[in-house]
């Protein structure tokens, strides 16, 4: 009798199982979960859709001007294409204008300088702040005190020069660019007409890497290539542009200026060319008497022959240009060289190179004292109560940021810029400001609202400027786009260019004194990557998947020493190195050892190692501006830090 | 016969109970029910009032689909300011729940709403003709009769990646990954 | 409730004080192991193998290594199948449980690692619902067709293991059970004939396939046929050693004779003959890589040897073939247990080495003259999922060979004892 | 078969063959191509995407220079960029690339226009596809791809955003080639091959120094730049060599026969992809 319950119970059961399973998949329910598996183990964020529209914009960046065309999605920018594509922005644009990091309103400072502790104010706040710090120490004559620090000549600098004068200081400066030293040495910026020579000589300016701009770079150099324009790149490291050059020379570190007297050297005595440009006649003596041939050959390690053949290719081109300013992003050559190379085109008498200044917006008269030669050298020899810098990275980009930040831990700094950066760290004021997509262009085409409250820098100048009682009167726009017809003009030099021969007396002393240095018998030359260019472009994720890994990777910079100078200094691939200078020491970055650099240099990426500049661009490699060669050159009173030696331990 | 009753009876039972419970779940998952439910008359729009299915789906210039009217579509029609009742059906009426009704709260969810990762163009398809003109698809051959349908009430279950396929077979057309896929 | 789990209790602690000492520390070492091994596995399972070393030039890694040494070791539970249920040695009877176990679990773990090791675990069916099935249904992805091989001989090694577990003491007591197993056990051959047609294939495809259809890889082109045979010869030689270890192992373990000398004697003899042929195929394998493949993309077969992983492998999987040759093949040496455990042993580790080599060395070879050679180092995740795995088939082979009648002739001799 | 149907119509109507040519002598590697195709394609966007192992990039920008074999100052460097290359194995009319054969799933496969297609949604992560390609074009959600709060506002709605453990590659932009196909067909243009586009590495290159275009058509750019005396192909070690011996490798066994062509007047260069 159990026995037969228990068979019942287990037909009972079973009957219901099987029952159960049988309702569970003529359900269709199986077929479903599995269906949402397949849905649920796409875990993906699925963008918002919307209308596609191109939008045309006028992108007033820089002179230039290109004409860009945005891929909207709804109200979301996800495409930029320029009319010509080559803006070193360019891709990276939306990168900045959907950051996470962007400023979002205008921040008072509550911790400590050199901390990221802000505090939301409101415009006006920040503005009436601001303004009366200025008004007052207009009202005690210490105008002098104000100083303002530029990226480079846009619109929203010429601005903020014009309202620094105004209110009676003179302190305007530049960060240092082949425009800044050029003015300084050469009383102007040179004006290169690319589009019409034959024959280019460049001593160091790496064209094709982001010099100048590099836009129209790009477009000359295609024309080049169609053209057949010979280009000739003097340089000490190979790199892109010496590879696509016609002809390297290769010199030895630093010696770009004594190539230039030693042909100089060559067109005077041999040739008998000369220059029109005042003191010539002091300055050639220099030349001829220090310079002979033989020893620059044996200082620059090219030979005679080969002077001589360059300088020949030089006077026998049609309209050739040579090209001074080391580096392509971030720039940095003494006077004597600048003047040395831009001497070479007198001596050629090309038409292809003409000396232009900023006309800045219409002249201001300046009461207060004469400024600094440079920015380092502002930033070394005098001081400042209140600071604006517009877009600028002085603290980072600067090898004397670290005094700069020292004083600005005293002065009141106020901070234009969309993200935080190593200068706004140290600033009391951070004003949001805008990318080149946000805001209306002069056809007044807005593509993008501003973010939040940020403003385009021009617009918060002018703000500034009009609640400030001596400036008020010189801004009567409204806003930057009034304004913009009067930017970026730029006139001839009426004093010109005039050589001199004081700066060229003991220059080679001088150079042999920093060969001399046994302690330090590597030079230390910066390579850059085109895209993160001197720091700017390292906040942009996308850029960081350009770097290649022997550049930066998985934590580490790289350093480039040629093979040879490996064996000397007994350095292996990869070993991890501390690279010192008489200013200090910079740790642990590895090694690559390579022969696109010159025996006994040092290769270091410039652009890594912010302090701030967003989580991407953080604690990322080392500044090698901090160990370079702060030694101020008179004229352009910018730091020569190309002319760095170390040592690697 | 007695104790195979002890198993056939439960195995009704439970096949039935299971099959109602499993289904209500599937429903459920699938989320027939939306939470706000405009109460829209394919029908009767198409056969009284004259509309077509691109008076209200329309197309972007791009021929993007731009899917689901707006309710500021809607109201074109249904004027906001209209009057609610109208003795002439052919003049659209003020409806009230549009006022209180955003775009956001869309009970819809179409059977053959494609994921993101599938690129499908409405346009492209409803092009698509054989050589004497006749179209090769229309709405219905995946959205179902909805002409015929009286309420927004979604087509049960989804439409699979075999439905498209089996259509591009039959009509000889290209069935790789990179047609519908990016 | 809470007195079954006591009683639970008291009887692992039991059992576990019934050890000796050096066998309590290696049972903390599996428990250890197995407990890594589920932690880091949900870590896999759910953040993913971001916390892994492979990378996208070293895409697979000590997993891989895992399945495919598992694969081509359990491969010997066919091949002494086929011995004893086609070719009727019935000197093979007593281990042939022990070798259907063996068997089964290396093909369960060889699924478990793969699990592990693809990034979609959930959609790892889709193996089975979109096929890459080519033209008349050859499978175009050689993965297609082991995954589809494996899983049909995984059944049937669960079918025929099924038997071993019905002879348990007390689930034989059930009359209808102890019908099951042993009709069961009467139609196991032809379980072993299904077993060896499938084994035959997807041991082939594994080795022979997977590496074939790369042809723009220098390190591992080689023409289809050679090697598909080569791959199954190794599972017979390798495989055969690796079913005379583990028992002779546990019998060492147990201090038992879990069954007579002359079986494993046959298993390592049939293990040594199949190593002749394995050893000629390989070398002629490594030849025409030399002498054709290698040189048919432009680089030379000693250039493409480098970082890490040196020609060294290569030498010493050979060592360890003629090893095996010579002791598992001469009369002398097999008779001596310690020679023929040294054979039987340099057997497994030719095999073993063969897959590393084929893995970390195809690898480490860069794509382009301007890379240097790829390294790999595991991470802690992925050793402790692989050891835990190995250590997961040791405990089951403990717990069977304890508690199940996986070795026939222990109870024998028990009844020799009564 | 008249004409006045969309591509959708009729599978062998597509007469396209998508190619590239890349001219290393105008590439100053400014590395607009990498970022275009960051931006276009929805790459995942993490804190450190310099030169790491796991990185998710489509287009990878090889700097590369002769100093294995050459001492300065007689070095020079190039810029590669290097993308999914299309292979097609030894016969272009029945496409056969590594990577397509071994997929147990068919999540990649060989499109008309002769673009190996990558599904991740289908693609279940068993990387045997990455360890078949020898131009390691592809690459591995090893992470949860991740797009940081505003940066989810500039994501590409045509491109759907990839998840973890999958494998994704460039498929030469296809989703801008249905994306112009549409504007074809609103237009009422409706024969397939009168699309035409291009990947946007190609439209953001400030030196036009990548061509897109058809191969199949003689006239095309592209096409004529592929039978230049500077074009090579990368490590593609056969075309080089005399027929005969050309015909017995290929016997022997398929060659990738990549779709995207390199040109260069550097003879170092061209030694390199020999493995000289």
């Amino acid at each position: 009798m159990k026995k037969i319950e228990r068979k019942d119970f287990l037909l009972l059961g079973g009957g219901a199982i099987a029952g159960g399973l049988t309702g569970y998949v003529f359900s269709g329910a199986p077929f479903l979960s599995f269906q949402w598996l397949v849905e649920w183990t796409q875990d993906q964020y699925v963008p918002t859709k919307g209308e596609e529209k191109y939008l045309q914009k006028l992108c007033e960046y820089c002179p230039n001007k290109c004409q860009i065309s945005i891929r909207m999605i709804g109200d979301r920018a996800v495409k930029v294409e320029s009319s010509n594509s080559c803006c070193p922005l360019g891709q990276a644009t939306l990168q900045l204008l959907y950051h996470p990091e962007r400023i979002k309103t205008p921040l008072k400072r509550t911790g400590s300088k050199g901390s990221d502790k802000f505090a939301p104010v409101s415009w006006d706040e920040a503005m009436k702040d601001i303004s009366s710090k200025v008004n007052k120490l207009v009202k005690d004559n210490k105008a002098d005190m104000i100083a303002a620090v530029n990226k480079d000549y846009s619109l929203s600098g010429e601005l903020l020069e014009r309202m620094i004068k105004a209110s009676g200081s003179a302190n305007v400066y530049y960060e240092s660019s082949e425009k800044t030293i050029a003015q300084g040495a050469l009383g102007g910026f040179a004006e290169y007409d690319f589009a019409n020579t034959d024959c280019i000589i460049s001593f160091g300016a790496k064209l094709l890497e982001g010099w100048g701009n590099q836009c129209q770079m790009n477009q000359h150099f295609l024309n080049w290539k169609k053209k057949g324009v010979k280009l000739i790149q003097v340089d000490t490291n190979c790199s892109t542009t010496t590879s696509l050059a016609d002809e390297w020379i290769a010199v030895k570190p630093g010696t770009e200026g004594i190539l230039a007297l030693g042909m100089a050297n060559y067109l005077i005595k041999e040739k008998g060319r000369t220059s029109g440009a005042p003191n010539f006649a002091a300055w050639s003596q220099i030349v001829i008497n220090q310079y002979p041939l033989a020893k620059v050959s044996q200082l620059t390690g090219v030979d005679v022959k080969k002077i001589k053949e360059l300088a020949d290719t030089l006077i026998q081109a049609r309209n050739p240009i040579v090209v001074a300013g080391k580096g392509s992003k971030g720039v940095s050559s003494s006077s004597v060289e600048m003047q040395a190379v831009y001497g070479l085109n007198t001596l050629a008498r090309t038409g292809a190179v003409a000396l232009k200044a900023p006309a800045g917006m219409g002249a201001i008269a300046t009461t207060g004292k004469a400024p600094a030669a440079g920015l380092d050298d502002f930033i070394k020899n005098r001081d400042f109560e209140v600071m604006f810098v517009n877009e600028a990275d002085p603290v980072y980009k600067s090898v004397l940021g670290k005094n700069l930040a020292e004083k600005m831990e005293k002065a009141f700094v106020v901070s234009i810029t969309p993200l935080i950066n190593d200068t706004a760290l140290y600033s009391d004021y951070v004003l949001p400001s805008i990318s080149v997509l946000e805001g209306p262009d002069s056809n007044n085409a807005e593509i993008v609202k501003p973010y939040k409250q940020s403003k385009h820098a021009g617009d918060i100048i002018i703000g500034v400027a009009k609640l400030l009682e001596k400036a008020a009167v010189s801004f009567q726009w409204n806003s930057c786009l009034e304004a913009m017809p009067g930017a970026g003009q730029t006139k001839n030099v009426t004093a010109g260019f005039a050589f001199n021969a004081e700066i060229l007396k003991n220059y080679l002393n001088e150079y042999d004194k920093l060969m001399g240095s046994t302690e330090f018998p590597m030079a230390l030359l910066p390579v850059e990557l085109p895209y993160v260019g001197d720091g700017d472009g390292l906040a942009f994720p996308y850029v960081l998947k350009t770097i290649d890994r022997h550049t930066y990777s998985q934590g580490k910079l790289w350093v480039l020493i040629n093979r040879e100078s490996a064996d000397k200094y007994g350095v292996s691939e990869g070993e991890s190195l501390d690279i010192i200078s008489e200013r200090g020491e910079i740790g642990s970055v590895k090694a690559h050892l390579s022969d696109i650099v010159a025996p006994d240099v040092v290769g270091i990426p410039l652009g890594f190692g912010h302090l701030a500049y967003t989580k991407y661009a953080e604690d990322k490699g080392v500044n090698a501006k901090e160990i370079m060669s702060d030694k101020l050159d008179p004229l352009s009173g910018s730091a020569n830090w190309w002319a760095t030696r170390v040592k690697i331990s | 016969m007695k104790r195979s009753l002890f198993f056939i009876i439960p195995f009704i039972v439970f096949a039935y109970l299971s099959l109602i419970l499993f289904q209500r779940a599937c429903d459920y998952t699938m989320n027939l029910q939306a939470e706000k439910r405009l109460p829209f008359n394919h029908k009767t729009h198409l056969t009284q009032y004259g509309a077509d299915c691109e008076t209200c789906h329309q197309y972007y210039d791009n021929g993007r689909f731009k899917g689901l009217p707006t309710v500021a579509e809607c109201t074109q029609c249904h004027d906001r300011g209209g009057e609610v009742h109208n003795p002439d059906p052919t003049v659209p009426t003020k409806k009230a729940m549009l006022d209180s009704y955003k775009d956001t709260d869309k009970p819809w969810q179409a059977f053959a709403a494609q994921p993101d990762l599938v690129y499908f163009s409405h346009k492209v398809v409803m092009t698509a003709t054989y050589e004497d003109g006749r179209k090769k698809s229309r709405c219905g051959s995946c959205h179902g009769d909805k002409a015929g349908s009286t309420t927004t009430e979604k087509i049960k279950g989804k439409m699979l990646m075999g439905q498209c396929m089996d259509c591009h077979t039959a009509l000889h057309i290209s069935n790789k990954c990179l047609v519908c896929h990016d | 409730m809470n007195t079954l789990v006591k009683s639970v209790i008291d009887f692992i602690v039991e059992t576990y004080n019934s050890y000796s000492k050096s066998m309590q520390i290696f049972f903390i070492f599996l428990a250890v192991n197995i407990f890594l091994f589920m932690v880091f596995a949900i870590q896999i399972l759910f953040w993913g193998l971001g916390y892994t070393d492979m990378n996208n030039i070293f895409a697979m890694g000590v997993w891989i290594i895992g399945d495919l040494g598992l694969v081509s070791l359990g491969g010997g539970a066919f091949f002494t199948g086929f011995f004893l249920y086609m070719l009727r040695v019935d000197k093979l009877e007593p281990i042939i449980n022990s070798t259907v176990l063996i068997g089964f679990m290396c093909y369960l773990f060889t699924f478990v690692f793969l699990v592990f090791d693809i990034g979609q675990p959930l959609r790892a069916w889709f193996g089975y619902a979109y096929p890459n099935w080519g033209t008349h249904l050859m499978p175009q992805s050689m993965l297609t067709e082991v995954v589809f091989c494996l899983t049909f001989y995984f059944c049937v090694l669960c079918v025929e293991l099924i038997p071993v577990v019905l002879r348990h003491k007390i689930i034989d007591a059930i009359p209808a059970f102890h019908y099951i197993g042993h009709y069961l056990h009467r139609l196991m051959w032809i379980m072993a004939a299904a077993g060896t047609f499938l084994s035959f294939f997807h041991q082939g495809s594994l080795g022979g396939g997977m590496w074939d259809v790369l042809y723009g890889k220098p390190g591992w082109f080689r023409a289809h046929h050679q090697f598909f045979f080569m791959a199954i010869v190794a599972a017979t030689a390798g495989g055969t050693s690796f079913m005379t270890l583990c028992p002779y192992i546990a019998g060492k373990v147990m201090k038992k004779e879990v069954a007579p000398m002359e079986t494993f004697q046959t298993l390592a003899k049939i293990s040594g003959a199949m190593f002749i042929f394995y050893t000629t195929f390989r070398i002629y394998d490594v030849y025409t890589m030399a002498a054709k493949y290698v040189p048919s993309f432009d680089r030379n077969y000693l250039d493409i040897w480098g970082g890490y992983y040196g020609i060294w492998m290569l030498v010493f999987e050979f060592a360890a073939c003629f090893t095996a040759i010579a002791m598992l093949n001469i009369k002398k040496f097999r008779d001596q247990e310690k020679f023929m455990v040294i054979g039987i042993s340099s057997g497994v580790a030719a095999i073993i080495m063969s897959k590393l080599y084929v893995v970390l060395h195809g690898f480490s070879i860069p794509n382009f003259p301007w890379k240097s050679f790829a390294a790999y180092n595991p991470t802690i995740q992925e050793w402790f999922i692989t050891t835990g795995g190995l250590c997961c088939m040791i405990a089951i082979y403990m717990i069977m060979a304890k508690w199940f009648r996986l070795f026939p002739h222990l109870d024998k001799h028990e009844h020799h004892a009564e | 078969m008249n004409t006045n149907e969309t591509h959708v119509t009729q599978e062998n109507k597509m007469k396209r063959r998508w190619g590239m040519a890349i001219d290393l002598d105008k590439c100053t590697g400014c590395g607009q191509c990498s970022i275009a195709c960051a931006q276009e394609n929805n790459l995942p966007i993490f804190e450190d995407d310099s030169d790491q192992p796991k990185r998710v990039a489509y287009l990878e920008l090889m700097k590369v220079t002769n100093d294995r074999d050459a001492k300065y100052p007689n070095v020079e460097v190039t810029f590669i960029p290097k993308m999914c290359q299309q292979c097609e194995g030894n016969d272009p009319s029945n496409p056969k690339p590594p990577c397509v054969s071994v997929c147990p799933v068919v999540a990649t496969d060989v499109g008309d226009d002769g673009v190996v297609s990558q599904v991740w949604s289908r693609c279940i992560g068993c990387r045997y596809c990455q360890v078949s390609c020898p131009y390691e074009a592809r690459a591995f959600n090893w992470w949860k791809p991740r797009h940081e709060g505003s940066f989810k506002k500039s994501l590409n709605s045509d491109v759907s955003v990839m998840s973890r453990g999958t494998i994704v590659k460039c498929t030469f932009c296809s989703h801008i080639w249905k994306r112009e196909r549409d504007k074809a067909v609103a237009q009422g243009i409706t024969d397939i091959n009168a699309v035409l586009y291009t990947p946007t590495c190609a439209s953001s290159c400030p030196t036009g120094a990548i061509v897109f275009g058809d191969l199949n058509d003689p006239d095309s750019e592209v096409s004529k730049l592929s039978k230049d005396k500077r074009a090579f192909r990368l490590v593609h070690t056969i075309d080089e060599k005399p027929e005969d011996e050309k015909k017995r490798l290929m016997k022997l066994k398929d060659y990738p026969n990549p779709k995207v062509y390199y040109l260069s007047s550097r003879q170092w260069v061209r030694d390199m992809m020999r493995f000289k």
